[in-house]
C-alpha cells in the first residue's frame, strides 16, 4: 500500500493542506460548517454551488441513499451573494468558491463577488444554460469555454468541474483549457433515476438526479484517465472516494488531489482522518512518483 | 450505504389534536429514540422533517406547502417515510420535560417511557395544548397558557421558576425556538445548562448529514445529524433563538 | 409488491416465454448454453455479439469483479459466420442474435446470415466505426439510423442496444426509431476504468472497460425513462436488474421487458427462476397496468 | 460481487520441473481445493487459468504468449492473481489418481492429502515426467513413459489395465485430453463413470461463469464454474476428447 509523505500542495494556484478536499454540494453552506470541516482534516473545502440569484432549489426528496452511492438533486439551493458573509471568519484559509450561471456573464458576475476573498474558484457546470433546452452548460464545448474565460480573467485560480454526462470529456477538458482554467475537476454527478415501486413515481421530486458515490468511482477514475491524455492541466479527481487506496488510485489515474463528497454521508466527517491515517506517513513518497504511472 | 429508500405507509387515522395541529397514524411501525425524526414525504409536494409522536405516528402543525398538503389527506392515503434520524434524548431516571405548542410531540413518547417526573407544558391558549390527557397518564402536568384560559396565566418558564430543578437529573425542552431560548438562560444561570437538552427545527433537505442545509452557527453543528437533539452548553454561544436559515441559505431573524 | 400474471409476451416483434432476457454477451456463445439458460426460465436469450470476421477480442485481463458491478473488456470475441450453426439445434425458442459491424454494410451483411435462424436481431452499437477514432457507432445518431434501416429492411424484428455513454440518448433512439426498429435496448454498459493500485497498471487488458450490474441501475432506469417520452418505440431495460423489484421499477419507467446480465455472475443462472418466483402469480397485474406509469 | 480485483504476488522462485514446465512460487498463500484454479495476472500480456500445484505456486507449461512471458519473469517479479475459482476434485479416502504430463499439476496437491493410494504417471519420456520425487513421498507412483526411457513403455491407460480398480473409491484424471478420454473409456466399461473426475481445459477469458468462452457442448457446463473438474457420467456425452475452442470460439478438433 503506496503512504505519501505529508506536506501542503499547491494545485491549480491553490495552496491545500493535504490531498484530500471537501467536494462542492457537502456541508459547504456555512462559514462555520466549512471551518468545522477543515478542523476535522480536510486539506480545502469547496462551498456549496453560489448562482446569481437565491434560489430555494427543487421540492423534496432531494435525495436517495442507495447500497452504494447516493442519488440528489437539491436544484442548487443558495444564498447567492450573501454568501459572500460566510467567508469572512475563514481568513486564508483553503476555501473555493464553487459558482455557476446561465452564462459567461453571470459567471463573471458571481465571480466578481468573491475575489480576493477565497482561495480560488471552482465553476459549476452541470447547471441550466439560461436559454438552453434543460441541458448543462458543461455539455457544450463552446459555452465553456467562454464560462471558463469569463471567470478566469478576472485572475482568481479556477478551476473547472466537468460532468460527466458527455459524448467526449476530453472535448470539455480541452475546451476548459482554453478558457485559461488552472485546472480541472473530474468529474461532478452521473445523470440517474430511481422510482419507488410502491409509490410508483421517481424517489426524486425533480424526477431526475445525479448519482456519486462508490457507484461511480469507476467513472470517475475513468475520466480522469482520459483528461490525463488529452489536457496538460493538472486533474482534481472527484466521484466515489471513500479510502486512501481510492486516493492512489486516482493518483495513478493522473490527478494531483482529490474531492470528496459521499463518502461524508456514509462515514461522517472523520472520513478525513480516517484516510488521511492510512494514506500519510513521515516516510511516505512524494506523489509526483505516482501522478499518472498507470499511463505506463 | 445500505438502501435507505421511502418506505410506503398507508395513513390509518388522522386524529385533530387541536385547531393547528393533526396527528397522522400508519400501518408500520418504526423503532426509534424519542426526538428522533422522520423524513416524511408527501408523494407530489415535498419531504419535510416530522418528529415521531410514536412508532406509527408524527404529530404536526400546518406551516407550509408540505404540513398543507398533508392536511388535505385522507385514510387510505400513502406517504413516504425514510428514517428515524438523528440523535434523540438522552434519558434520565427523574426528568423534567418542558413542551410548547406542537414541542410536545416528541415529548410524548419520552413521556411514556417513564422517565418523565414532571412536564411542564404550555400553548398560546387552552385550545392549542396538545395531548394533555395522553401526558397525564405518563407523568405530572401543569399548564401554562398565554392567555389564562386553562393553568398559570403565563409562558412555562414563569412556570419554571416555581419548581425546584435539583430533583431532576435531566431535562428535555422543545417548544417554539424563543421559549427554548428563554429556558436555556434560565437553566444557564443555575448551572443546569449541560444537563438541559433542546430539539431544535431546522430547514432540511437530505436529513441525513450531507447538504448543510441545517448547520447552526458557530460551531457547524448538523441539526439533522448531530442534532435535533443539543445540550445547553453546545448551544449556549449558537445562533439558537436569534436566527435560522431559509431554504436558499439566507440568515431569518427569529 | 407487484406480482405480474403468468404469459408469454410479445416484443418488437418477437414473442417471449416472459419477460426476462438473458442479455448479450453473457454465456451466449454456444447452442448448448443458450438452451441450458432457456431451461432454467429465461423467457429469451440474446446472443454474444457476432460480427463481420471473426476476433479472438482483447488480452485479459477482460473481467474485473467489483463490490457492486463488472467492469469488462471482452474485445467482441466471436466465430462470426460460423455461429450459425449453433441455432441449429434451438429451433423456434426465442432467440434473438446480437450483431455487430463497422458500417451499415457490415451490419447487413451479418444480419443476412440469421435470416430464417432466430427470433430477431439486436443490434450492439458500442462497436468501433470501421473508419473511426475509437467512437462508437452508437454515440452518433445517423449512423445509427443508417445502421438500424440496414437491418431492419431484411423483415426480422430488429433490437437496437444503446450504448448509455452519450450527452443525450434520446437523440439516438429517435435516430433508431426512424431507422425502422422493433425496440430500443436500453442500455448497454457505462465506459469506466479500475487501476490496481498493486500493480500500478489499468486492471483490464484494454485499459478501458464497460461497467454493469448494480452500479448502473439508476443509469438504466433514467435512460429507460427518458427514452420513454421521446420515443414511440417498446423498450427493453438492461443495467443492473437482479431482483423482481427491480423488474418491477423498470416497467415503471417504461420498459416492456428486461434483459439480465451481471446478475447472472454473482447469482449464478438460477437468478430467473429466483426473480420468476417473485415475480410472478397467478392472480397477478397485466403489466399494462403498471409499463411507464411513473411518468403520472 | 464483492470486490475480486488481482492481488499482487511476488515471485520467491521459479523451478524448472522439466524442460517444458516450471513452477512459481509467489509470497502469498491461497486457500484451495485441489483442482481449483486462479486466472495469472501476466501484467502486459494477458490473463490465463492456471492450476493451483500448492497454497503459493502454479505449475506451468510453456504454451503460448502468457505463459511464454511467465517463462521470462525473474524472482522478485510480480504477477497478479485472482481466485481461486471452479470446482475441485472431490476428496475420496482411497484414491486412484491418473496423470499425464502437466496435469499431474493439480494432483499433487491432491496426493498430499493424504487421500491418493495410487498414483499413475504418464509423459512423453522420463524427462517430462512432473513431480516424481514430491509425488512417491505422498503415494505410490507408478510410471509409463511413451519411449520407455522409464517405467513402463506405454500409456497410463496401459497401466489402469493393470491394476484393479475395484479397490479405490474414486478416481482422479488430469491430463492431455485424448489421454483423458481413452481413460473415460476404459472407467465407463466397468462402470466407474460416476465416481471418476476429470478436471478440464478450455479457453478461458473470464474464469467467473459470466462470458460463455469455455462452455461445453452439449449442455452447456461451464469449465470455469461447474468445472474445471467434471465426473464421467458429465463428460460421456459431449465434447470432451473431441474438439474444443479457440479465443473466438470456433471450434477445433483434438
Amino acid at each position: 500500500m503506496v503512504v505519501l509523505r505529508t506536506e501542503p500542495v499547491t494545485i491549480g494556484g491553490v495552496t491545500l493542506n493535504n490531498h484530500l478536499l471537501l467536494a462542492a454540494g457537502v456541508l459547504g453552506t456555512t462559514g462555520a460548517s466549512l471551518s468545522r470541516v477543515l478542523a476535522c482534516g480536510a486539506g480545502g473545502v469547496v462551498t456549496k454551488s453560489i448562482g446569481p440569484q437565491p434560489k430555494d432549489g427543487h421540492a423534496g426528496p432531494c435525495i436517495a441513499l442507495l447500497d452504494d452511492g447516493i442519488l440528489n438533486a437539491m436544484g442548487l439551493p443558495n444564498p447567492s451573494r450573501e454568501f459572500t458573509g460566510e467567508l469572512s471568519g475563514l481568513g486564508s484559509k483553503p476555501v473555493i468558491v464553487s459558482i455557476f450561471g446561465g452564462d459567461p456573464e453571470e459567471f463573471a458576475e458571481v465571480a466578481g463577488w468573491f475575489k480576493g476573498m477565497a482561495a480560488g474558484l471552482e465553476l459549476n457546470l452541470s447547471c441550466p444554460h439560461a436559454e438552453g433546452y434543460g441541458a448543462s452548460i458543461g455539455v457544450n464545448p463552446d459555452l465553456v469555454e467562454k464560462c471558463t474565460r469569463a471567470v478566469s480573467t478576472l485572475g482568481m485560480p479556477t478551476w473547472v468541474k466537468l460532468t460527466p454526462n458527455v459524448t467526449d470529456i476530453t472535448a470539455i477538458g480541452k475546451a476548459a483549457e482554453r478558457g485559461g482554467a488552472s485546472a480541472i475537476v473530474a468529474v461532478n454527478t452521473v445523470k440517474a433515476m430511481r422510482i419507488s415501486t410502491a409509490l410508483r413515481r421517481p424517489v426524486l421530486g425533480n424526477r431526475y438526479g445525479g448519482l456519486s458515490g462508490e457507484a461511480i468511482f469507476p467513472v470517475a477514475v475513468r475520466c480522469v484517465y482520459e483528461l490525463y491524455e488529452a489536457c496538460s492541466l493538472p486533474i482534481i479527481g472527484c466521484g466515489g472516494i471513500s479510502s486512501a487506496d481510492n486516493v492512489i488510485e486516482m493518483m495513478m489515474a493522473g490527478a494531483c488531489a482529490v474531492e470528496i463528497g459521499s463518502a461524508v454521508q456514509k462515514h461522517d466527517i472523520t472520513v478525513f482522518e480516517t484516510i488521511k491515517n492510512d494514506l500519510y506517513a513521515k516516510k511516505g513518497i512524494d506523489p509526483a512518483e505516482i501522478i499518472g504511472c498507470a499511463h505506463g | 450505504m445500505d438502501e435507505q429508500l421511502p418506505v410506503q405507509v398507508t395513513l390509518t387515522e388522522i386524529k385533530t389534536e387541536t385547531p393547528s395541529v393533526k396527528t397522522f397514524f400508519f400501518d408500520r411501525t418504526f423503532a426509534f429514540e424519542p426526538g428522533q425524526f422522520v423524513m416524511v414525504w408527501v408523494p407530489g409536494v415535498d419531504e419535510v422533517p416530522m418528529a415521531l409522536s410514536s412508532p406509527n405516528s408524527v404529530t404536526v402543525q400546518k406551516a407550509g406547502d408540505a404540513t398543507g398538503a398533508m392536511f388535505d389527506l385522507r385514510v387510505g392515503m400513502g406517504l413516504g417515510i425514510r428514517g428515524p434520524y438523528g440523535k434523540g434524548f438522552t434519558r434520565g431516571e427523574k426528568m423534567l420535560a418542558i413542551g410548547g405548542g406542537v414541542g410536545a410531540a416528541p415529548l410524548l413518547p419520552l413521556a411514556r417511557s417513564d422517565c418523565v417526573m414532571t412536564l411542564l407544558l404550555g400553548a398560546r391558549t387552552e385550545k392549542e395544548l396538545l395531548f394533555v390527557d395522553q401526558l397525564d397518564e405518563s407523568t405530572d402536568v401543569i399548564i401554562a397558557t398565554d392567555d389564562g384560559s386553562l393553568g398559570q396565566h403565563g409562558y412555562v418558564t414563569d412556570l419554571f421558576k416555581e419548581i425546584n430543578p435539583a430533583v431532576y437529573d435531566r431535562i428535555a425542552v422543545c417548544g417554539p425556538e424563543p421559549m427554548m431560548r428563554a429556558v436555556l438562560a434560565a437553566v444557564d444561570t443555575i448551572g443546569f445548562a449541560a444537563k438541559t437538552e433542546f430539539s431544535l427545527h431546522r430547514y432540511m433537505k437530505c436529513g441525513v448529514g450531507i447538504c448543510g442545509s441545517c448547520c447552526i452557527d458557530h460551531e457547524g453543528l448538523r441539526v439533522c445529524r448531530d442534532g435535533p437533539v443539543f445540550s445547553g452548553e453546545q448551544l449556549k454561544k449558537s445562533e439558537f433563538g436569534h436566527y435560522t436559515r431559509d431554504a436558499s441559505g439566507r440568515k431569518k431573524k427569529i
